[in-house]
């Protein structure tokens, strides 16, 4: 009897000391904030596009971290995915058809003959990128334009049209060498038997 | 005017990765051929029927994964795995222990792990070192050298032996050199060769065929197809270490020459360990890793249960390749030190 | 003999020079028209000076620089512009670029041209800006405009120069052939080089193949008069390369991510100093170099000297090239020179060798094996990376473990790919890696730039928000005030603890009740105007507003006289006098206007001028009553001025008295300047007007201001400390006269500073 | 509403403990070296699995979240306990080659993972099939795993299974190769990891059949965008 009730006051001693260092941990290393949720959004593409049905990408870096899928941001397309997949150690998906497809890189450009100067469109932009006043002509920054084409569908007169970037010589780069099996030989066509592992 | 945009270097050093196999094999060959002077036709044998089977299983694997056969065939790393793992193999082998033990080295320990280049095992001493554990039985009945067992083994005999599942005849088999020395008991290492002619002159036939196979290292290092660095530092560690032992109680540990010329010491030093692919890559990282090695043969030829330990200590060393070319890694061109490990 | 450093890793690929060194340097004939590419070199692309149609002389700058990083451009001969037009130029994506055709007339006429004999003479600002106005880019390959790397910041103090005629690649003979044909150019260039950077050592490094040029070089730097080191080195590929040279001549590594400038080292072209050499001594500005044209293809390799802009294809024919066996274009050299898509690419400044490959010279790439760590990448790479671990990061897109491994340390020799047995185009895989990465990081950067872009328009709607809130709130609030006040009202308000609060309060609710009113008004007047039929409810709204007001004016009033006579302000009152007459002569206006145009607003106006005049002049009144009340409190005043004229008085005195003793002190100290001794006859009269000043001004000081009982006791207080420092400072000095007498001073001073004290406080005490 | 369709198949095949979740790897590549330890150990396991479900999904309204795992590891501790002791009185000489893996039950992660993630959010009926279903899952590849394994290296099937079922059933064993030299190495724990990864490898191939199967009729994608919110004014 008296074995046990040393036993149980030594157990009883051990969580009460483990508790409160449990306890004095959990104040002193308390996180500030969710730091995750910034490591998230550093690599969103910050479009601001919505297409997420999230007002903004930070809105959508939060619901992820608590939850939401990695799949529906098509502008960052794939890569984003798998950076996400990475950072969140979960397993990359494919895009989610219904939130849009992964699209070339566009900007936006006002045909400025077609302007009427209604400032619909500066309004829209999440990124302050059109310049313009009340029945002046409006114009795009380009190197400021994250290609979110929200300002596409408020435009009245559908003068603003989304041009893809065209490569130049300063931005062009060597094509990734094709890879030999695909030169010989190739591993298409033969199903998921590889990622479902 | 069909030109090409292509991306430089436009010209390029003659020697393809099959030519470098092929140089090996070709190093190889004395080693066989003074296998074959000494044991008979079986070395030979297996070491057909082995390359045979290694090139039937890698084309298997190609068809099931539907790569070009010749392509990869071409490279001749099946042959080169086929024709190291015969070598080291009893010579009298029943064929389907031989043919289990390609069939491990080529569809699990390299086809499996995404074929040449991939493996993080050396192939060959994965199918050795399977076969060693499963049937300890058939893989230490060695044949003694025929000058001393004095029973000639006729080509069709040795087939019989090997595909027929006639057995060994008892007057060929003779425990190796080293196997020998394990349980030579009471015995000092002097009164153990003096013991018997027969035995010294095993003995000697071993030492011949590491000689041979010296000779092939010594060719692949002068075509620098391998770099000194692992054979010198497994040689040179096995030297030490061994001469370390000899010199406290020369009566109970074997001598360095015998420890450097017995076994499948050469073969290993300058054929298996080198294998680019498993073994460590920048010349520090080499140097660590072939001494390890000599340290463990040491150590499990002495201490461990099996008389030698080439493939058991190429596999571990295999293991800790990642290990130390991330520690080892040169100091770049312009950097005050060399990055240490990977970032992540 | 200078010491010959090593650098790891290195190839020995076939050399191939022998064809092109076979004939002498030829001139190709004028091509029919010249593509000029308006960049040439590194950094940003110079823009046109010239328009389409514009006549140029040979020479003449056709376009200028954009940007510290950037470079002139020069018509290589005379012609017309015929086209400023996007062209194919000289790049390994093919792409086209912006060009200026030059249509040659065949004249040659040259643009004046100014050299200098004595460039010595010149500043070395004005030097650079010519060798800047030359428009020469490095020709070695990489085409960094010359003049930056000739006239540095002076944080970069340049201890070697050292001259580039090393030309690793196979092939290539362009500066071997310059070296021997024009050695004295290139001393020349060197010795400007010098002059500009004043280094303590100049090494030249040529490869021990190029003997000829070697001897060349070595005779023409004995005439030089300065001391010209030529080091011959022995050949390995990429010894051309400028850190690789770095290490060779010298035994120092350029820092990962540094420039040789960086310490201390200017790395310099042998072509670029013949164009230097030309550019400053006769002017002559960077319109034609120094071309090899190789290649099994071609039956008459040799080197030409070419005007910048020809197009290829001209060279080709010149050399012989049979378009049948022609495979593979490269400019450059085959180790890092990029195959050209079509002969119709002009040559540009850094065009050192085109390559006329044949099909057994330069086969295609058979596939790549699998890499199978064989590690002769690794044994080869001069930048001591591991080539194969980067293949693998490359190739799985791990571009941080790739930058981690040092990729961006790789300079694309191609020792890597040449001896790869697997046939891995491993450049190709860094080449794209380095470019994804510089992607990566653009993409990243603008991103966090959308993000700060999008947070600060949100943090503006967000701002925006809150402060229409805010103004939202403040009417709301002024009308719940109001409600109040009309509460108040209703109840007859009881008296307010603030009566002035009380009495804004009523200001409000009577001003609320006015506008109000007149609102209603105006309603109603609209509605009768419209001949709206629902008057009455509006004429019984605006009857209670009336009536309203009349309240809230009574209950002002009633505030007003409630509220305790206050001390008037004047300035308040002067300011309210002013506001009425403003408003006075405001309504007079107004109401002569509108007498002026007879409208019915005219009797409205009058009698608010008749209100605002008595309104007016009651605001005088008080105005003026205010002010008399205020003048008894004149004297006090005045006594304040005189307090503060004591102060400040008293200040001065003790700032003439510090400046005073210091400079005694100066002069005690030794200082016996002039200028001393006459500050001190300056301050002393000073001194003593202030002096007296201050004793006036406290004898004017009424009496019952007099001596402040605190600060006499803490002056005698001092005066007791410092007489006991003299006494102890006596002590310890023994026997002084000075000190005896400043002791007899302050006790003196000590013992005034009691009787003061004394006497005021009896002063105190006896009322 | 439980879907017990779904849960079988669950515990059977898509979320099989063994080849899809991973759990309990220890005791199943431990002991698998023939098939009556495997039929042993997996009867074992879903004794256990069974119990503590059941056990969990009662209790699951009173234990508050920071202490359940103490609270299941003691059910769950309390039902091998039982288990043992059972085996003990039935079963001696396979509990005696078990060993430790019996009491070890307590630390698959399968029986706890379960409780955790499924018996402790549902109803005792599908907690209970739940585990009925995982327990028969994991079971099945530990036979097959056994079998595997015994034929590979043995060249018998069923031997020994006295041990389990009674002396009648020592007639019950196979000899598939007479003479058979024995293959040590699928005995040996490597045999084990090879042949489990073997098995993970068909299932893999079998369910990416059926995928592309599947998948072979499109199906239409929802028109893009329809979820787009507005992020601007």
């Amino acid at each position: 009897m008296e074995s046990i009730l040393i036993a149980i006051i030594a157990l009883g001693c051990i969580a009460l000391v483990f508790g409160a260092i449990l306890g004095f941990a959990s104040v002193k290393f308390k996180v500030e904030g969710n730091p995750i949720v910034d490591q998230i959004d550093a690599l969103l593409p910050q479009t601001q596009c919505g297409q997420c049905s999230y007002p903004g990408c930070r809105p959508y870096a939060e619901a992820i971290a608590n939850g939401e899928a990695i799949n529906k941001c098509p502008p960052g397309g794939q890569s984003t995915i798998d950076a996400l997949a990475d950072l969140l150690d979960v397993e990359a998906i494919p895009l989610d058809a219904e939130h849009g497809q992964e699209q070339p890189k566009t900007v936006a450009f006002i045909r400025e003959a077609e302007c009427i100067g209604c400032t619909k469109c500066i309004q829209a932009c999440p990124v302050d990128a059109i310049l313009g006043a009340a029945k002046q002509m409006h114009t795009v920054i380009a190197s400021e334009c994250t290609g979110c084409d929200l300002c596409v569908e408020p435009c009245p007169v559908d003068c603003i049209d989304m041009l893809p970037i065209e490569p130049t010589l300063a931005n062009w780069n060597w094509p990734s060498p094709s890879s030999s099996e695909h030169i010989i030989a190739t591993d298409r066509g033969r199903g998921n038997a590889g990622s479902a592992a | 005017m069909a030109l090409m945009r292509l991306s430089s270097p436009h010209v390029h050093r003659p020697g393809k990765t099959g030519d470098v196999m092929k140089q090996v094999i070709a190093a190889a060959l004395p080693g066989l051929a003074t296998l074959v002077w000494y044991f008979g036709w079986g070395p030979l044998i297996n070491a057909v029927f082995a390359v045979t089977l290694a090139l039937l299983f890698e084309a298997v694997i190609l068809k099931l994964r539907r790569r070009p056969l010749g392509f990869y065939l071409g490279d001749f790393s099946a042959a080169l795995t086929g024709l190291l793992l015969a070598l080291a193999l009893p010579p009298y082998l029943p064929w389907w222990t031989t043919t289990v033990g390609v069939f491990v080295a080529i569809v699990i320990a390299k086809q499996l792990y995404g074929g040449l280049g991939q493996n993080p095992f050396n192939p060959a001493m994965i199918g050795y070192a399977l076969l060693l554990i499963s049937f300890p039985v058939e893989m230490t009945r060695w044949a003694g050298p025929q000058e001393v067992t004095g029973a000639q083994l006729s080509f069709v005999d040795a087939l019989a032996v090997i595909f027929a599942g006639q057995g060994l005849p008892d007057a060929v088999t003779m425990a190796t050199p080293l196997e020998t020395f394990k349980h030579k008991g009471a015995l000092t290492a002097d009164e153990l060769w003096a013991q018997s002619a027969q035995l010294l002159a095993g003995l000697h036939a071993w030492q011949a065929v590491n000689l041979a196979f010296l000779l092939g290292g010594i060719y692949l290092l002068l075509r620098r197809i391998i770099t000194w660095h692992i054979p010198g530092a497994l040689l040179f560690t096995l030297f030490m270490v061994s001469g370390f032992f000899y010199g406290a109680d020369p009566s109970n540990h074997g001598s360095p020459l015998f420890h450097l010329s017995t076994g499948a010491i050469m073969l290993g030093a300058f054929f298996i360990a080198t294998d680019p692919v498993t073994a460590a890559t920048s010349n520090k990282g080499k140097l660590v890793f072939g001494a390890s090695i000599g340290l463990l043969i040491y150590i499990i030829r002495t201490w461990g249960n099996y008389p030698d330990a080439v493939a058991f200590s190429v596999l571990l060393m295999n293991l800790a390749a990642p290990f130390l070319d991330y520690y080892t890694r040169p100091r770049t061109y312009g950097h005050k030190q060399p990055q240490k490990g990977i970032k992540r | 003999m200078s010491k010959i450093w090593s650098f790891h890793g290195g190839i020995h690929p076939p050399e191939n020079k022998q064809q092109s060194l076979q004939r002498p340097l030829e001139a190709l004939p004028l091509p029919s028209r010249l593509v000029l590419p308006l960049q040439q070199h590194i950094g940003a692309p110079a823009s046109p000076l010239v328009k389409v149609g514009d006549r140029v002389l040979k020479g003449q700058p056709i376009a200028e620089p954009t940007g510290f990083v950037s470079a002139y451009l020069h018509a290589p001969t005379s012609g017309t512009v015929v086209d400023l037009v996007d062209h194919s130029v000289p790049h390994p994506s093919g792409m086209t670029a912006p060009c200026v055709v030059i249509e040659p007339d065949g004249e040659e006429r040259w643009i004046e041209l100014q050299g200098v004999d004595d460039y010595r003479s010149l500043e070395k600002h004005e030097l650079a800006e010519r060798i800047r106005h030359a428009g020469i880019a490095g020709m070695g390959g990489a085409g960094f405009p010359t003049e930056i790397k000739l006239h540095l910041s002076d944080d970069h103090i340049i201890n070697t120069l050292i001259i580039n005629g090393v030309e690793c690649e196979p092939y290539i003979t362009a500066d071997d052939m310059l070296m021997r044909e024009r050695a004295d150019e290139i001393i020349g260039g060197i010795e400007i080089a010098a002059h500009l950077l004043t280094p303590t050592h100049v090494l030249m490094g040529i490869e021990d193949n190029k003997p000829e040029a070697a001897r060349a070089m070595t005779e023409a730097a004995r005439r030089s008069r300065i001391d010209i080191e030529v080091v011959v080195v022995p050949t390995k590929y990429p010894s051309g390369g400028e850190r690789q040279l770095v290490k060779l001549l010298t035994g120092v590594e350029v820092p990962s991510g540094k420039i040789p400038a960086d310490i201390g080292i200017v790395v310099q072209n042998v072509g670029t100093l013949a164009a230097v050499y030309n550019a400053v001594h006769f002017g002559k500005p960077l319109i034609s170099r120094i071309t090899t044209i190789t290649g099994e293809a071609a039956s008459r390799p040799g080197n030409r000297e070419v005007l910048i802009g020809t197009p290829i294809s001209d060279l080709l024919a010149h050399a012989g090239v049979d378009p049948n066996r022609l495979t593979r274009l490269v400019m450059g050299g085959p180790m890092m020179g990029y195959a050209l898509g079509n002969a119709n690419v002009p040559l540009i400044k850094t065009s050192n060798c085109i390559i006329a490959g044949a099909a057994d010279e330069f086969p295609p790439a058979p596939p790549a094996q699998n890499c199978i760590r064989c590690g002769a990448c690794e044994q080869v790479c001069p930048a001591e990376l591991l080539p194969q671990q980067l293949h693998w990061f490359a190739k799985g897109r791990e571009y941080d473990k790739a930058l981690n491994f040092n990729l961006l340390d790789c300079i694309e020799c191609g020792a890597c790919s040449y001896v790869c047995p697997s046939n891995i185009p491993l450049v190709q895989y860094y080449r794209h890696a380095k470019g994804e990465i510089r992607r990566e990081q653009a993409e990243q950067r603008k991103a966090e730039q959308a993000r700060i872009r999008f947070e600060a328009r949100n943090e503006r709607l967000e701002r925006e928000k809150t402060e229409k809130e805010a103004r939202r709130k403040a009417r709301a609030e002024a009308a719940a005030k109001a409600q109040a006040a009309k509460k108040d009202d209703a109840v007859t308000s009881a008296p307010k603890a603030d009566p002035e609060a009380a009495l804004k309060a009523a200001k409000t609710a009577a001003a609320v009740a006015r506008t109000k009113l007149k609102k209603a008004e105006k309603a109603l007047q609209i509605a009768r105007d419209s001949g709206e039929s629902d008057l009455a409810a509006l004429e019984a709204e605006v009857s209670a507003q009336q009536q309203k007001v009349a309240a809230s004016e009574a209950a002002l009033k009633a505030a007003e006289s409630t509220a305790p006579a206050k001390t008037p302000d004047i300035k308040e009152l002067k300011l309210a006098a002013a506001t009425a007459r403003t408003k006075v002569t405001k309504t007079e206006k107004a109401l002569a206007d509108a007498e002026a145009k007879a409208l019915p607003s005219a009797e409205k106006l009058r009698s608010s001028l008749a209100t605002l005049r008595s309104k007016a002049d009651a605001a005088q009144h008080a105005l003026a009553a205010a002010e008399q009340s205020a003048r008894p409190a004149a004297p006090a005043e005045a006594t304040a001025a005189a307090t503060a004229d004591l102060k400040q008085l008293k200040s001065n005195a003790a700032i003439l008295r510090t400046k005073l003793k210091k400079a005694r002190k100066a002069i005690e100290a030794g200082d016996s300047s002039a200028e001393l001794a006459q500050q001190v006859t300056e301050l002393e009269p000073q001194l003593a007007s202030a002096e007296q000043a201050l004793a006036a001004a406290q004898a004017q000081q009424p009496p019952h201001t007099g001596p402040d009982l605190k600060a006499l006791k803490s002056a005698v207080a001092i005066a007791r400390t410092k007489v006991k420092k003299a006494q102890k400072a006596l002590d310890e000095a023994g026997d002084n006269d000075d000190l005896r007498a400043e002791l007899a001073q302050l006790q003196q001073q000590a013992a005034a500073a009691d009787a003061a004290l004394e006497a005021a406080q009896q002063a105190t005490e006896s009322p | 509403m439980a879907d017990y369709r779904k849960i079988t198949l669950d515990g059977l095949w898509h979320n099989n403990p063994a080849l899809v979740q991973l759990l309990g790897l220890c005791p199943l590549l431990a002991v698998t070296g023939s098939v009556v330890n495997a039929i042993g150990l997996g009867l074992a396991t879903t004794l256990v699995l069974v119990g503590s479900n059941l056990a969990v999904s009662l209790i699951r309204n009173l234990v508050p979240d920071a202490v359940r795992l103490p609270a299941f590891v003691m059910i769950i501790a309390s039902y091998v306990t039982c288990v043992e002791l059972l085996m003990q009185s039935l079963t001696y000489d396979l509990y005696q080659i078990l060993g430790i893996f019996i009491p070890l039950i307590v630390t698959n992660c399968a029986i706890l993972g379960r409780a955790d993630a499924f018996a402790r959010k549902n109803p005792v009926m599908p907690a209970v099939l739940d585990g009925l279903m995982m327990g028969v899952g994991f079971s099945v590849v530990l036979v097959l795993l056994g079998g595997l394994r015994e034929l590979l290296g043995q060249g018998t099937l069923f031997s020994d299974m006295q041990l389990l079922f009674g002396p009648e059933a020592a007639g019950w064993k196979l000899t598939l190769f007479s003479d058979y030299p024995g293959f040590l190495f699928a005995v040996l724990p490597p045999g084990a990891f090879v042949g489990m990864g073997l098995i993970i490898a068909v299932k893999n191939i079998i369910d990416a059949r059926r995928k592309a199967r599947t998948e072979r009729q499109p199906q239409p994608v929802e028109d893009g965008g329809s979820k787009r919110v507005r992020v601007t004014g």
